[in-house]
């Protein structure tokens, strides 16, 4: 019943070729660290690159945009649409440079934020409902089937409507439309190491069970988690553009990428970079983090360094 | 046997369509507004007011009108739009059938190009043709619906070439689908949607199906490429990517709203946007409902091939 | 389709009449380079076994495919040559350049796909290690032994073919009828699942056939079975095997002619009698040592190793007394360590364990022997607390313990230790072994955690890893390794009784040797108790000074080592000794 | 004239036939059929073209008598002798007669169910037929501007036994289909007084979104469409396929202050945001510059527009303003908004921005319309409104009085009343005038209005679309004026 089958490949596999028990290796060397195992991939050296030229640009861009356009987000250049400018005007005037700078940040913090959102819950959910397995298992997972068949977008106009587009309600609604997938996966990667025998040395040992979660299956399941989380991210990125899309997300005259491809689509013929900018980086970013996701989990699945 | 996990699978989708229907019932009250004031306009007077409520139920506690409402949806009435003051059911039914042969057109394009596509990467991993469709797939996935369905209209209706209509639009009388250009669009919007999805899924499948010892196996055989592939390894992927696709197929369902509003296409996605703008209740609730029915039987289907889909649980006794 | 083998050796056209297939110099890289078979050199005979020994990781399998002209992906074909000289070479569609150069034997290794695919299953077939992996499990089992039948286009007709199907059937011991071939592989057992690709591979009666490893997952006696059915069909189909293991014992009954490989080289060749009796090649020696005998005349030390590995463990070895404790159970008037009574476990209507009683001494070392399903793990797990819904009582110094560890006491959670089958799933590949070795000195709560390292440390010194293990994560360890410091966890507490559920069983002989020494010592260091869980009889007079025999949840027979093992009680324990294979 | 891809006759005469689709923003599940009650652009686009008023306002704000023939008031104004043409029927042939009026009046003014329209006919006393074609129409007071009234589009007359689902009209078309939020089509109505339209039928198709509307434009699917982005007139008017409608009106999108609550109650805070705004820039990014400036006065088109002094930007005064008022360090308020019409989001935005000079800080809150429109409408302190063209009587009875029904600002002034009454009841130009403008002064001192300009209304259409006029009312499409509307030859 998993979403997404990507197993844990864990390095209980088969014995590790080559070495026999009467050959002790020379170094006792820790791990390479994470990040270098990443770097060492090139979709992990392409993924890290352009997430972070696109955070890094999202991050600066508000403090950049005047000194390097000459306008605040939200001065204006000139009459809508025209080519002042490197990037021209948007619909109001102002430079979609400068928009464009200034739009990264709060999308980025909303979605991540909610992505991160969904992870916790989700996590806990399906870590909880996978090691105690039984009732429990059979309940949570019977809640999360009835949150998942309600419609998302239901879920997000309604709260939207009801409580106002505030950035938290759009963090939480989106969050929660994460959680029951994620936990899903959680779950059925919980599952795949749950009979794990150190899981069983943790129950003789009497730890916690909140500490055999923690720290013998969480560290476990962070290969299927960081590719879910990717995916979440994209999810996130999108459905808040596609709210801004529909007037219900980002509020003007907020600067926001979203917002701008709502706001400029309708000239994108003559003063196409109002929708084009952010489009890019849009893409840029959701291409960049999932190839780092997909990066990440490769490189948790085993500890050395690999080539290529 | 069979039939008994069918069974117990049919019965839970039961219990989750009404576990939603709850869900759905009370979220609704949380809307602001008074349906019956909303039928007779701001400058009703309060008994009539009144006595519409007492006609809509509105009177009653909300657990009563709960029950009310489920009793009705069995009998397939959906209760009295506050919008038109008609039966909900006059309202959506058509719309119904236009989001319906939508999603289905979508399905019948992105399941089989997704599941070919996926298998195709999977069995020339690494090279470049897997390469490529990886990074589009990638690109792909990175770009939200509206933008997908913008670029599509840019390109074939309004733009560079202008050989397909840009928003959907039928003559009176006439159903959407009567006049299959239009449908076009929308539908390759949707399809590219799900398509990465799918093709992600198949690939990884196929590719760990392929690593597995019987694929060798069929190999070491002496068993042609063509049949390895078709009798032994796409039986595997199908169980556990039916699910994926049932996951993507639902995700149609609510996703269509963005792809209506763009192109304009009468579907249920726009009724929604409307029914929420204008606190239409009952429409919101039957629409939420016919949504969670999708994803709940989609889903079933999903269960239902993995069950046949795997002879463990076909033959166990 | 006999009368195909004997048209075979009259129309055989090769130099050496009985040659059927040829190994020379095969080099076998990795993508990125490095060598993993340095030039083998095998020979195959018509009608002869040979088997091909060394440890694990030597090559052995990747030489096996090589003759199929098939390398793993991830590696490569280097150079070399690999001749099949097949009993009917003209029928097969290869082109007349390769027959030619390899004096009218096909050259494998330079055949086009079609012509290797034509090859495999037909006139090569291969027996692989696990037949619940190789099957495919959503294929009827008949129909796949009939689809190698279908692609090679063997008779006539359909007719033939399903006559066919049912002949390998009842040759390899199984029914034919069509409600068995109806089946789905996971309704067979592993025995006869191997069977199942036995037959598949003497459907086209094959010239030459490459078992790896076929019986490594099944019990003894399921294991005798499937080497008889091989024997036969060997000698009757007048075939060349080349058969791959890592057990010697299998191969002195088995083999005619034994190869042996080391790090991808053969070090050694010859027929069976004659390496097995004077070995030449010191690994061979090592090999030979480490294997486990009934008799227990051997002594399973570490020291062959030295001359072939030397930086191996160092000296410090001791050698244990087969048979007889290091430390003998002095005579206590208080309660005896461990006494199991009338322990019953049922999973739903099945019942696993039908009332097991037995005690233990400290420093005494009980061995569970029992095939597989017989409820070894299941009473281990009781002893140790792991499962918590048993019936009847586990009494530790005469106090009755708790059903689940979480409900024990502290000290009779460190009194007894488990160590796992597995070492590939034991320890968590997240963490690095100090920090899972600390788990049970955190969990006890006795020590502080400045000092807890320095136990930890101990512990790994006393398994003889060193402390340099510390900060290592298991991904980088071999399994020997791993297994060391699953033990060495179980020690970190200072425990009385351990319980070893299979710890050796996913470990090649030379690093159950180095196991079994170790438990040994630690038993005449530390007065340990241990119950010593198995289904490898053979291990007897190496570590136990008891034996319990269960069969079906039932103890059937037990008693000192040498009362069971030379006067078996019962008819299970006796057909058990009866199947064990010796050198 | 240029290289187009194929040429249209424009001097041919008008011929009849075909089928005209047009594309407008809005509609819903709640569109109506009603006569007397539209709400959005499609509402209004049905309500012309199938009912037929007494007057209208012709393209240039004039009164034009429709089904009328004449109307006189007595000599003190409050009783008007109201003359229906001959011959008049409806669309299903039945006649039109004198009763048919009274009861459209009293229907509209139903004090059960008051239609739009009402508001305006507040003086309304009674209507009586006096004979088949002559209505007499009574009044609780004396009223100069009544023809005023009667020119409102949704004042067209219906049958005694009208039913809004089946809706006779004396319209130019009569309905053949209607799907509410969908597309309406109407055929010609054969029965029709005036000359008959060309058009054999007019879809009108609803758009959610300018852009489908504009994508449905240029893919030829409708062939004309009503408000365009005036961002985007350029763009369209360099499409050779493509004509542009460009029309002047009196259509005004102010901010408004509620005088009765914190800070706008002082006058002086809503002086100094009136001069915070560059009424110009507002035009030129809000409008593209396709408007005209505004001076915080409505009504444009009526006779006495004001010629008062012209508001400019003045930062410094309007810091000073606020510092007078108890805000020296600046003011933070809040500004709803809503898409209630192009341009009023822009607007909001761009005032956020201007206002930020004079330490003004301005918080949009976005709200969807229905919110916008729903209980707290009228309440919010300080918001923003949209309002087609009319006179200034009419006007200040809809939102500057205590009777007014959209009294946005709150702004009351008995005496500014007093003034409009005395105006309404006087039958001389020259005096009613100069009633008006005192009343004028007050509103432009005192009130909680910031005008800043009147938008042109920009339509696109084929060119192959013939006989399009601009209209001052601010309704798109001349109005929706399909009747004088026909499809040239292509050649
Ligand atoms: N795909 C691969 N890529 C790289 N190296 C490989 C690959 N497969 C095997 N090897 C290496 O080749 C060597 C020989 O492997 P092989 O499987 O032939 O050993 P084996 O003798 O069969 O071992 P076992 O007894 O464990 O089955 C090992 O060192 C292994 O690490
Ligand atoms: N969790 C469980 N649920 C149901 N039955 C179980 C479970 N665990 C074990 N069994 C059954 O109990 C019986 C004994 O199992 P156990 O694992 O104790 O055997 P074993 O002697 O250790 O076998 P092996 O040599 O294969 O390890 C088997 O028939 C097994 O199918
Ligand atoms: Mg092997
Ligand atoms: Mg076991």
């Amino acid at each position: 019943m998993s979403t997404s089958d990507l197993k844990p490949s864990a390095d209980a596999g088969p014995p590790p070729s080559g070495t026999t028990d009467a050959e002790p290796k020379e170094s006792a060397t820790r791990p390479a660290h994470l990040l270098k195992r990443v770097w060492a991939q090139g979709q992990g050296k392409v993924g890290i690159v352009l997430t972070v030229f696109i955070v890094a640009l999202a991050l600066a861009g508000p403090l950049l945009a005047p000194v390097l356009t000459g306008y605040s987000p939200t001065e204006f250049a000139g009459r809508p649409f025209q080519p002042e400018g490197i990037f021209g005007t948007d619909n109001l005037g102002r430079s979609v440079a400068s928009r464009f700078l200034a739009g990264g940040l709060l999308l980025l913090l909303y979605s991540v934020l909610a992505t991160v959102l969904g992870l916790v819950v989700g996590c806990v959910v399906g870590m909880i409902a996978g090691y105690a397995g039984g009732k429990t298992d059979s309940v949570l997972m019977r809640l999360n089937d009835i949150v998942l068949a309600f419609p998302q977008l239901v879920l997000a106009l309604l709260a939207i409507v009801v409580l106002g587009p505030e950035g938290w309600v759009l963090v939480t609604v989106i969050g929660l439309t994460h959680a029951p997938r994620i936990a899903r996966v959680a779950r059925a990667a919980t599952l795949g190491v749950v009979n794990e025998d150190y899981v069983r040395a943790a129950q003789m040992y009497a730890v916690p069970r909140s500490r055999i979660l923690a720290r013998e299956i969480f560290p476990n399941i962070t290969g299927p988690l960081s590719v879910e989380a990717g995916l979440r991210l994209t999810y996130s990125i999108g459905a808040i553009a596609s709210l801004s899309f529909l007037g219900l997300g980002m509020q003007p005259p907020t600067a926001d990428w979203g917002l701008m491809i709502n706001e400029n689509r309708i000239a994108l013929s003559i003063q196409p970079w109002g929708v084009l900018l952010p489009v890019i980086a849009i893409a840029v970013l959701t291409v960049g983090t999932n190839l780092l996701a997909d990066a990440i989990a490769r490189a948790t699945a085993s500890t050395t360094v690999e080539s290529s | 046997m069979i039939a008994k996990l069918i069974l117990k699978r049919l019965l839970v989708s039961v219990f989750i369509l009404l576990a939603v229907s709850v869900v759905v019932f009370a979220a609704t009250l949380l809307l602001p507004g008074d349906p019956a004031r909303a039928i007779l306009g701001q400058q009703a007077t309060e008994e009539r007011i009144a006595a519409l409520q007492a006609e809509l139920n509105l009177d009653r506690s909300p657990v009563e009108r709960y029950f009310l409402w489920l009793g009705g949806l069995f009998v397939g009435n959906f209760g009295t739009s506050s919008a038109t003051g008609g039966p909900v059911t006059d309202l959506l039914g058509e719309r119904i059938t236009a989001s319906l042969v939508l999603m289905l057109c979508a399905a019948l394009i992105a399941v089989p190009v997704g599941l070919a596509i996926g298998i195709f990467s999977a069995l020339h991993r690494g090279k470049r043709a897997d390469q490529a469709v990886t990074w589009g797939t990638l690109t792909l996935a990175a770009l939200p619906e509206f933008v997908i369905g913008i670029a599509l209209v840019t390109l074939f209706a309004t733009s560079v070439f202008r050989i397909l209509p840009a928003v959907t639009m039928s003559p009176p009388g006439q159903q959407v689908w009567e006049i299959p250009t239009q449908l076009i669009l929308p539908t390759l919007t949707l399809a590219l949607v799900v398509i990465p999805y799918i093709i992600r899924m198949m690939r990884a499948t196929m590719a760990e199906v392929m690593d597995s010892g019987f694929v060798e196996m069929a190999r070491l055989k002496g068993v042609p490429e063509r049949r390895v592939i078709l009798r032994h390894a796409v039986p595997h992927a199908i169980g556990p990517v039916a699910q994926v696709v049932a996951i993507q197929l639902a995700w149609l369902a609510g996703g269509v709203v963005v792809v209506e509003y763009l192109f304009r296409y009468p579907g249920i996605g726009q009724a929604l946007i409307d029914a929420v703008t204008y606190r239409d209740v009952q429409v919101v609730q039957a629409i939420s409902i016919i949504i969670a029915a999708v994803y709940v039987v989609v889903n079933l289907l999903a269960d239902i091939v993995g069950i046949l889909a795997n002879p463990k649980l076909r033959s166990a006794s | 389709m006999s009368t195909a083998s004997t048209a075979a050796s009259s129309s055989a056209t090769t130099t050496v009449p009985d040659l059927t297939l040829v190994m020379q110099g095969l080099r076998v890289t990795t993508l990125d380079g490095t060598e993993i078979l340095h030039g083998v050199d095998l020979q195959l005979r018509r009608g002869e076994i040979l088997g091909l020994v060394g440890e694990s990781g030597s090559g052995k399998t990747t030489a096996g495919l090589a003759c199929l002209g098939h390398f793993r992906a991830g590696l490569r074909y280097h150079s070399g040559e690999i001749t099949l000289y097949s009993r009917d070479t003209d029928d097969l569609s290869s082109d007349a350049a390769s027959r030619e150069a390899a004096g009218s034997g096909v050259v494998v290794t330079q055949l086009g796909d079609e012509d290797l695919r034509a090859l495999r299953g037909s006139r090569i077939a291969y027996i692989p290690q696990d037949p619940a992996l190789s099957l495919n499990p959503a294929i009827r089992v008949g129909e796949q032994i009939r689809e190698v039948l279908d692609v090679h286009g063997f008779g006539a007709n359909a007719q033939e073919r399903a006559a066919r199907v049912r002949q390998v059937l009842e040759d390899v011991g199984l029914p034919s009828t069509d409600e068995y071939q109806r089946r789905w592989p996971h309704e067979l057992s592993g025995g006869q699942q191997q069977r199942i690709g036995i037959a598949m591979a003497f459907a086209m009666t094959p010239d030459v056939l490459i078992l790896d490893e076929p019986t490594t997952g099944l019990d003894v006696s399921t294991q005798s079975h499937v080497l008889d059915t091989i024997r036969t069909m060997t000698s009757l189909h007048h075939v060349a095997s080349l058969y791959i293991t890592h057990d010697l014992a299998m191969v002195a009954e088995l083999a005619d002619r034994v190869a042996v490989m080391l790090r991808g080289d053969l070090v050694e060749e010859g027929p069976v009698g004659q390496v097995l009796a004077a070995p030449e090649h010191p690994y061979t020696r090592k090999l030979l040592e480490a294997v486990p005998d009934l008799a227990g005349r051997k002594q399973l030390t570490q020291t062959g190793q030295l001359d072939v590995v030397p930086e191996a463990d160092s000296g410090s070895v001791v050698v244990v007394e087969a048979g007889g404790g290091a430390v003998s159970a002095e005579p206590e008037t208080q309660a005896p360590l461990l006494v199991v009574r009338d322990l019953k476990k049922f999973y739903g209507g099945n019942t696993v364990l039908e009332g097991v009683n037995f005690q233990l001494e400290p420093g005494q070392s009980t061995m569970v022997l029992g095939e597989s399903g017989s409820g070894k793990t299941t009473l281990s797990r009781c002893v140790a607390g792991l499962i918590d819904d048993y019936q009847g009582s586990v009494t530790l110094r005469g106090r009755e313990l708790a059903a689940s560890t979480r409900k024990r006491t502290n000290d009779d959670r460190q009194a007894i230790q488990y160590v796992f089958q597995s070492p590939y799933s034991s320890l968590n590949p997240r963490r690095s072994i100090g920090q899972s070795l600390s788990v049970p000195l955190e969990m006890s709560g006795k020590l502080p955690a400045r000092q807890r390292r320095a136990v930890v440390e101990e512990a790994l010194d006393s398994v003889r890893l060193g402390r340099s293990f510390y900060d290592r994560r298991p991904g980088d360890l071999s399994g020997g390794e791993r297994q060391r410091a699953a033990v060495a966890r179980a020690l970190v507490n200072a425990p009385d009784v351990l319980v070893c559920d299979e710890i050796t069983s996913a470990l090649d002989v030379s690093v159950q040797a180095s196991i079994i020494a170790l438990l040994n010592q630690l038993r005449a260091e530390r007065g340990l108790a241990l119950l010593f869980v198995t289904h490898n009889i053979t291990l007897a007079r190496h570590i136990a000074d008891h034996i319990v025999v269960l069969n079906q949840g039932v103890i059937v027979d037990s008693g000192p080592v040498d009362q069971v093992l030379e006067a078996p009680t019962h008819d299970y324990t006796r057909r058990l000794l009866a199947d064990v294979p010796t050198l | 004239s240029g290289p187009a891809a194929f040429e249209v006759n424009t001097d041919a005469p008008p011929s009849s036939g075909g089928t005209l689709r047009v594309g407008l923003t809005g509609g819903s599940t709640a569109d109506t059929l009603d006569a007397h009650i539209p709400v959005n652009t499609g509402d209004s686009a049905r309500v012309i073209n199938l009912f037929e008023p007494l007057l209208e306002r012709d393209g240039d704000y004039q009164i034009a008598y429709r089904l009328a023939e004449s109307l006189e008031p007595n000599d003190d104004g409050t009783v008007w002798t109201l003359r229906l043409r001959e011959n008049l029927k409806f669309s299903d042939g039945s006649d039109l007669t004198a009763e048919d009026v009274v009861f459209t009046f009293e229907r509209v003014t139903d004090p059960e169910d008051p239609k739009t329209n009402a508001s305006n006919l507040a003086d309304f006393q009674s209507a009586t037929a006096v004979d088949e074609r002559t209505v007499e129409i009574q009044l609780t007071a004396p009223s100069a501007v009544l023809d005023d009234a009667l020119a409102q589009y949704s004042m067209g007359v219906v049958p005694r036994d009208f039913d809004p689902a089946n809706p006779i009209g004396a319209g130019p078309f009569r309905l053949k289909d209607f799907s509410a939020g969908m597309s309406t089509t109407l055929e010609r109505n054969p029965h029709y007084w005036d000359s008959e339209p060309y058009l054999d039928e007019v879809q009108i198709l609803n758009f959610n979104d300018t852009d489908a509307l504009i994508n449905a434009l240029l893919s030829s699917q409708v062939d004309c469409v009503g408000q365009i982005p005036l961002a985007l007139v350029e763009v369209l008017e360099s499409d050779e396929r493509m004509a542009v409608l460009n029309s002047e009106t009196g259509m005004w999108l102010p901010f408004t202050m509620r005088v009765d609550v914190e800070p706008f109650n002082d006058v002086r805070v809503r002086q100094a945001f009136r001069l915070v705004v560059d009424r110009q820039q507002m035009i030129d990014q809000v409008l593209s510059g396709y408007g005209q400036l505004g001076n915080d006065m409505y009504s444009p088109f009526d006779p006495s527009y004001p010629d008062l002094d012209q508001r400019t930007q003045n930062i410094q005064q309007a810091k000073n303003l606020l510092a007078q008022a108890g805000h020296p360090d600046g003011i933070t308020v809040e500004l709803v908004t809503a898409p209630i019409q192009s341009g009023v989001v822009e607007a909001a935005q761009v005032f956020a921005q201007q206002a930020s000079e004079a330490g003004i800080t301005v918080n949009i809150r976005r709200v969807d319309t229905t919110t916008f429109f729903g209980d707290q409408y009228l309440q919010w302190s300080f918001a923003q409104s949209f309002w087609y063209t009319r006179n200034f009587i009419p006007q200040s009875r809809n939102c500057a009085t205590a009777e007014a029904p959209f009294n946005e600002t709150a702004w009351v002034n008995q005496e500014f009343t007093d003034l409009l009454d005395q105006a309404q009841a006087e039958l001389d130009e020259a005096r009613r005038t100069e009633l008006i403008h005192q009343a004028q002064q007050m509103l432009y001192d005192d009130g909680g209005y910031i005008i800043w300009g009147f938008a042109n209304q920009v339509d696109a259409y084929q060119r192959y679309v013939l006989g399009f006029q601009e209209n001052s009312t601010g309704l798109p499409l001349n109005a929706y004026g399909f009747r004088s509307v026909w499809l040239g030859e292509v050649s």
